[in-house]
């Protein structure tokens, strides 16, 4: 049981390789754990594969940043501050390979990979066009009891996991505070290789065993702990803040412009050389208080 | 100008007029769940339960039963809307359980950037290349499924339009009735869009060839506007009936009590 | 919403009917649905399947009293107590029929049944004579993208599911106290057509409402809502009371004899009319105190 | 008679030993759970975490992840075994995510009513006719999964006999190495059992025929002693050593610390 405590730098560089797969907890502006996503910038890694439900900012910044070149998942978009402009413009370019999954099928391609089964089925997507553009893992297949097909979805075991957490003790048990828990967490860590979780705050273990029932991922399954205090912002994170509007807004307003877009990266993801520091272009206490006291905390 | 001084008296907007429309699917026992930008579904589910339907059930974003929001926040996949929840449900494990099983969860309430006549829906691509498409959408999420899971689907569209309702969807992000006819049948796909309800006029899907049908013209609309608004040949009945309005006290709910904020009516383009 | 608070008498001989396949929320000696068992004894339901994961004293009383005819599961035992004599009686005549599964076959007919899937794979159970001796559900195919072959588990949808827990709103909304839980609930109450939940209390829904974290169960899969203080005696219910260990030991005892096991049936199954005089005849207050007691609850 | 003043005179039972020895399969890292009726695997595991393995992550019962129990209570399936866990894991979605999964939770520690000369083994039936044996066992539970996932078996037997050690079991609950050879490996099956522990020997399988072989005995077992109490042909090397006995320290901890209740007698025939 030796600690997994390390600094993102550190968790990042030891555990993301060019070229690898990583899953990314996120939702349209939910709980990204966007400290990984900017030491991913700033290490410059190259290659990326991304895993999201539905991607938000995290993967607008990737595509911008030539870190990734393909993404798995069922959608991207930050909602009501609009689509992800630089990820469509790379899309569109072709400098990143969208395959495009519905949520069924992300799911039963990480659960197989999960579980060690060469694919889970699913009844979801059964007469659209996103099995034919995908036959390397979607595949119709008999049922053996001759009752209905199902689609194969071939298990996917991404490199590496990123996961942003309540709180989480030395050895990478975590858990979450009473609040809605999106589907990331319920498999993405459990299919990959490799674990890296960030926390708002990093407790020993005696405070996690007082509620053994809130633990949702045992320690075993994670390979680096780093304490990042509003580690999610600008996403918003349950029960702690709500998303950044100002911030989202002010992305989205420059993100169609190279110059801009580069100038508000630098600010926001390459200048700054720690979380204080982020935290602190992105308007310090003021913003701290606001995201929280909105949220009625 | 008579026309236009009349609509200028009504006593609703077209978004209370939709929301009015998509609500009327709804019934006691039926259970209706919301996704991201949903604001008219949510209202809609919100006036069913404040008025016919108390006892709809109303899992927000997937996660959140049977919350009891304030009012509807300014975006639909965040906590002030299952706020006071009774059940927090986890979606990977928990959500698809019962969502992909046809006995629950039955009807789901949709938006989609493309239909086309036979209620194929289209969130992935513009264009012919689906690795470099004229326009990247933001992806089929949840909706690929629930086209094929058996669900009955309600569209909203909020600009009817040549581009929004068109005769081919350049990629079928979820399954309609694919080539019409019993297609979809065949493939043993059961439900399947019931209607879609736009700006304009609500939509249903002839029975036997299951071609979409004009149902019923909001008022001040005719048939021509409609037929020049859409991207294909419409079924059009000989007796064309107007949608039938919003009631006072429907209105009054929407705009005091369930969005007094007006958040749904940023699906609608500045006009 | 209406209310489906009933009584157990209603509720079973309402949901009940003679032949259903009923999943049945159970362990060694944990956390039975003891009360909705004793009344499908009372009510004389005739040619059940039982469907367990690890079944303990309650299908040796239902195979006992001539009630079911079939079982589904992984195992029956009542571990320290020993072997179901009755049971094993049953079986061994050729009177109750084993479709014997191992707990991930099990997991994946009841999986499939709950997500209207035709089946879900396993790798497990590959090689035993369980596959050989269940063709009927269970099928060796092949894995569509060239990797090992996978156990297909062909759907397993019980007409009923009868499930225990702490609290239960009157709409169905079910929640367990902080405890381990075991995998019954996670999956047996939703493949079933319908739920009985029996509960330690029925609370208003605004109690739930302080824990929506803790609600496992939504109401609309819920048929019927019944309050049975300690209705899971004399198996354990965490971290309300633990199980009765005299009262297994006695019923160890007598068992394996016809006599002395209908008088024990007749004594604490036919003759109590009511919870409060079964609790009585099992040894009313004291035992409680003791069995809440030991559990250092 | 000296030989039995010898046994006489040992520091340690039997139950101890065994326990001693099983401990020492289970090292830093690993991963380990118990089923029910587990009291010797479970003796292993705390033996293990308080000397050599203080990093053996155990998981009680499947669900209660690093547990402080004061001692070994009255059953391995209650909650007294998992007080003070650090994660109470469900069974259904989360525990056979990880146990199906080759790279946890690697090693199992079992009992079965018969094993066979491949260590196939056996919970099910006694008996030629499945649906009217002459004994109805207990049943599979998690056995017939493990024996196929990978992972490695440790098997406990208290009562070495030729009714516990047969050349064939009647039924094939859970796969050791089939009808040996490459039959396991043909397939794809890996892991697989490493040895058995029983009241008079240590026995594990010969790596190319897969045969059970005699790998140590206890102290005051001769090999014909194991010959006759076992319903096979074991292969015996030249050379068979001693099993390694408990050292004071883990008697003590076993008395004292772990199991002051001698629950894991129980598993031992009144002899």
């Amino acid at each position: 049981m030796d600690s997994k405590v390390t600094t993102i730098d550190e968790a990042i560089s030891t555990h993301v390789q060019h070229g690898d797969v990583v899953a990314l907890q996120n939702m349209a502006t939910q709980a990204a754990p966007m400290a990984a996503v900017r030491e991913l910038i700033r290490q410059e890694k190259r290659g990326l594969g991304v895993v999201v439900l539905v991607g938000g900012i995290a993967v607008d910044w990737l595509s911008f940043a030539g870190v990734m070149d393909r993404l798995i998942g069922a959608a991207v978009t930050m909602e009501q501050f609009g689509l992800c402009q630089r990820y469509r413009k790379a899309v569109e370019s072709g400098r990143v390979r969208v395959e495009e999954l519905s949520e069924t099928a992300l799911n039963a391609r990480l659960g197989a990979g999960a579980r060690n089964l060469p694919y889970l089925p699913t009844r979801g997507l059964i007469g659209t066009d996103l099995i034919r553009q995908n036959p390397d893992n979607l595949r119709l297949v008999e049922d053996p009891f001759g009752g209905p097909a199902v689609v194969a979805c071939r298990a996917l075991v991404p490199d590496v996991a990123l996961v942003h957490a309540h709180r989480v003790d030395p050895e990478g048990n975590v858990q979450y505070k009473p609040t809605t828990l999106w589907p990331d967490i319920g498999i993405f860590p459990k299919a990959a290789r490799k674990v890296i979780v960030t926390a708002e705050e990093i407790v020993p273990s005696d405070i996690l065993r007082r509620s053994p029932d809130r633990t949702v991922l045992p320690g075993f399954v994670v390979d680096a702990v780093v304490e990042v205090p509003y580690g999610a912002h600008p996403t918003s994170f349950f029960p702690e803040y709500r998303y950044d509007s100002d911030f989202h807004l002010a992305w989205a307003k420059v993100s169609r412009d190279d110059g801009a877009a580069q100038d508000f990266l630098d600010k926001h993801v390459l200048s700054p050389r720690s979380q204080a520091e982020y935290l602190s272009a992105a308007g310090g206490a003021a913003m701290m208080s606001r995201l929280r006291g909105e949220e009625g905390a | 100008m008579s026309g236009k001084a009349h609509q200028d008296a009504r006593h609703y907007t077209v978004d209370e007029l939709m929301i009015s429309v998509l609500s009327s699917f709804f019934e006691d026992g039926d259970q209706a769940c919301n996704g991201m930008a949903s604001f008219l579904p949510v209202c809609a589910f919100m006036l069913a339960r404040l008025t016919h339907a108390p006892g709809l059930v109303w899992l927000a974003s997937a996660t959140g039963l049977e919350p009891r929001p304030a009012k509807v926040p300014a975006s639909t996949l965040e906590s002030e809307l299952w706020s006071d929840s009774v059940m927090y449900m986890e979606q990977y494990g928990d959500f698809w359980n019962y969502a992909m099983n046809g006995r629950w969860l039955q009807k789901f309430c949709v938006g989609a950037a493309q239909l086309d006549m036979y209620g194929n829906a289209n969130n992935s691509v513009i264009g012919a290349d689906f690795h470099a498409p004229k326009v990247r959408l933001p992806g089929t999420a949840g909706l690929g499924d629930m086209g094929s899971l058996g669900k009955l689907l309600y569209y909203w569209n909020p600009n009817h339009s040549p581009r929004s309702l068109v005769e081919k969807v350049d990629f079928v992000s979820a399954a309609g009735y694919l080539g019409g006819g019993d297609e979809r049948e065949d493939l043993g796909l059961t439900g399947g869009p019931q209607a879609v309800v736009t700006n304009l006029a609500v939509l249903d899907f002839e029975p036997e060839s299951k071609r979409m049908r004009l149902r019923s013209a909001h008022r001040g609309v005719t048939v021509d506007d409609i037929r020049a608004a859409t991207g294909f040949e419409l079924v059009i009945p000989t007796d064309v009936p107007t949608t039938p309005e919003p009631t006072d006290d429907q209105v009054r709910l929407i705009r005091e009590v369930i969005d007094p904020d007006g958040m749904r009516k940023r699906e609608f383009r500045a006009s």
